[in-house]
């Protein structure tokens, strides 16, 4: 702020010929208006002129947004204009129809969000009952979930991840603002508990019965 | 209905009755034992961390038979779920022996218990989440988009070096040409393959491909290599289209052909 | 939502229950985001909760607007958000490329130099194939090539001539500094064998060599 401590500093800023902040606030302003999908702070910064601070224009567009028709959210680490919810009402005609997913699609996608990187086998352990391909596929090709990194367990198997899409869909910043997973978490329902007398160290893939699995180190977060 | 009529002799009041009879007509409506134990927790009117496991034990291994009875086909993994609730129930029953290591019934019915809890817990998670706000149905993106124009902006490179050696290149033909006589003692495919053409209307019997090589060049080394592999190049096509038949009895043995009978 | 039973009611009720202008302003705006073409007063309107006045809550909106990265604007008889113009330049994306002259490009690019003025037909005859329209016009996008002037004989053909850019990109005084055959055969240039990268090269285009040989004149350095 004070411009007499720095000198040197400021100088050499001004060489950038950055605009002044107002000017970058509606920078950012017409290029997410512009967007249907997020855009992260980089890709703002790249779009704009040299020297320009995307993030604090962002935080001013943001202010000048609150209690509008439309908000400023933050969908994973990018952002976008979307509208407010109690206006929902008024967009009946902008409504798509989504395809209605089945109770086990949504089952799994919620084990998926709340659990992950969660592998196939967790998922049956928590449902009881197998994952059928076509519901992991349903889910992937909404591109509410995507392959995340391979368990180092026996058979490597795959994990699975929600996307930025899922985020966007359900208005979440982030997985850490599922609607309960704190209360989830205290309450360890967010654990892989072993069933009881089984051998951490004999684990295997198959999981046929109802609960074998001693993977409790493997959930992270 | 069939199921009413069967259930006339059981002595459950009417509410666990008519909760039994779904469970039994619903039975493919279920997601498995662990849906089913879920279901019939329920009729405790409980905290499911405070559920009689026995109880459920007991529920489910008389659904189970009820099942049976109806000959509802249950599969697999529901009988296993049967058979593991009974050896449960006994734990649960029975005094824990001293001598027998392994978890006591307890730990097994809090484990079952956790796992219920868990899918519960799911389930709620999975309503809450489907109940908020959503993308393209209470809240929207922006309608109208702009398209962002890219702009592709080439820049081609060339040096200086590159313009004169093209210059060279084009001013130079005529010295290039000479070099096109290095191909002298190269026999190309096509040679071979029009000169094998007319020759394999006398290949009755099985030769040698080396006789097939052309006249004055098989004494120079350079030249024999290139007309060998022009000539074997040339045979593999005329197999390929049918014409010829090839052999090698052994690795590096002489390769060998004669012209195919049934010519296709 | 369906209000055709009760019409007296709803008309009696909506005197009362219209929203204050600002929270009409506030559903102007979702309405004028969200929508996928631009928008009429009358459909803002039948949109909107009954009493509602379309046409000030968006002259409130469009005040609100003025000056900042988008704007409300009249599209024929309807409204929509639209990015300021002066903005329009962020709504490009720019990338630059670099690649490689092509060879028949950098060919052509090389008579130009040597033998300026020259014609397309000369530069036909030097190459020995065909030139491309679009070679030319590359070169000439680039401004490494301008048209000279006409030549003087049947049909007055256009002549090509290298441009100042031309001798800045190549670090040339004049096209005149280019080497002769002479320097670039002493230079190690002119060796007999095809130049590296040149037969690969030899594919896209036929130069069976027609017609180079009695042009020699042309060739007079």
């Amino acid at each position: 702020m004070n411009d007499e401590s720095e000198p040197e500093l400021v100088r050499e800023e001004s060489l950038f010929d950055a605009p002044p902040i107002a000017e970058q606030e509606r920078m950012v302003e017409a290029i997410l208006f512009a967007t249907v999908e997020p855009i992260t702070i980089r890709e703002l910064e790249s779009r704009m002129p040299h020297g320009c601070d995307g993030a604090e224009a962002l935080a001013h567009l943001r202010k000048r947004y609150e209690g509008r028709g439309v908000r400023v959210v933050r969908v994973g680490d990018a952002w976008a204009f979307r509208t407010a919810p109690d206006l929902g009402f008024l967009m009946r005609k902008e409504t798509v129809e989504t395809r209605k997913l089945s109770r086990a699609a949504i089952e799994t996608l919620a084990i998926i969000a709340y659990h992950q990187p969660v592998t196939r086998a967790e998922i049956e352990e928590i449902r009881g009952v197998s994952v059928s391909r076509g519901t992991i596929d349903q889910l992937l090709e909404m591109e509410w979930i995507r392959l995340g990194r391979r368990r180092m367990t026996p058979g490597r198997p795959v994990t699975f991840v929600v996307t930025p899409n899922f985020l966007d869909h359900f208005g979440l910043e982030n997985a850490r603002d599922l609607p309960g997973v704190k209360e989830l978490r205290a309450a360890g329902l967010l654990e892989s508990r072993p069933m009881p007398g089984s051998d951490a160290d004999d684990e295997d893939e198959d999981d046929d019965d109802i609960g074998g699995e001693d993977q409790t180190e493997l959930f992270e977060d | 209905m069939m199921t009413e009529d069967l259930f006339k002799d059981d002595k459950q009041n009417v509410e666990d009755r008519l909760a039994a009879e779904a469970l039994i007509v619903d039975v493919d409506g279920f997601e498995g034992p662990l849906d089913v134990l879920l279901t019939l927790s329920r009729t405790q009117k409980v905290d499911l961390r405070r559920i009689s496991v026995l109880d459920l034990a007991k529920q489910y291994l008389t659904f189970v038979e009820k099942a049976k009875a109806l000959r509802i086909e249950l599969a697999a993994d529901y009988l296993v779920m049967a058979a593991w609730l009974a050896f449960l129930k006994s734990r649960l029953l029975l005094p824990p022996d001293p001598t027998e290591d392994g978890p006591t019934g307890e730990e097994l019915a809090a484990h079952l218990a956790f796992q219920l809890e868990r899918l519960q817990a799911m389930r709620d998670a999975a309503a809450r989440l489907m109940a908020r706000d959503r993308l393209g149905r209470d809240i929207f993106a922006r309608g109208l988009p702009e398209d962002v124009t890219r702009v592709r902006t080439v820049t081609y490179s060339a040096t200086l070096l590159d313009l004169m050696q093209a210059y060279a290149r084009i001013r130079t033909r005529d010295e290039f040409r000479p070099f096109v006589m290095d191909r002298d003692s190269v026999f190309t495919m096509e040679q071979a393959l029009e000169r094998m053409r007319g020759l394999i209307g006398f290949a009755g019997t099985w030769t040698d491909l080396t006789s097939y090589l052309p006249d004055g060049w098989g004494s120079d080394p350079v030249k024999r290599r290139s007309a060998t592999a022009a000539t074997f190049a040339a045979s593999l096509e005329l197999v390929k289209e049918g014409k010829l038949e090839l052999r090698q009895n052994e690795t590096f043995a002489p390769i060998e052909l004669r012209r195919r009978k049934d010519e296709r």
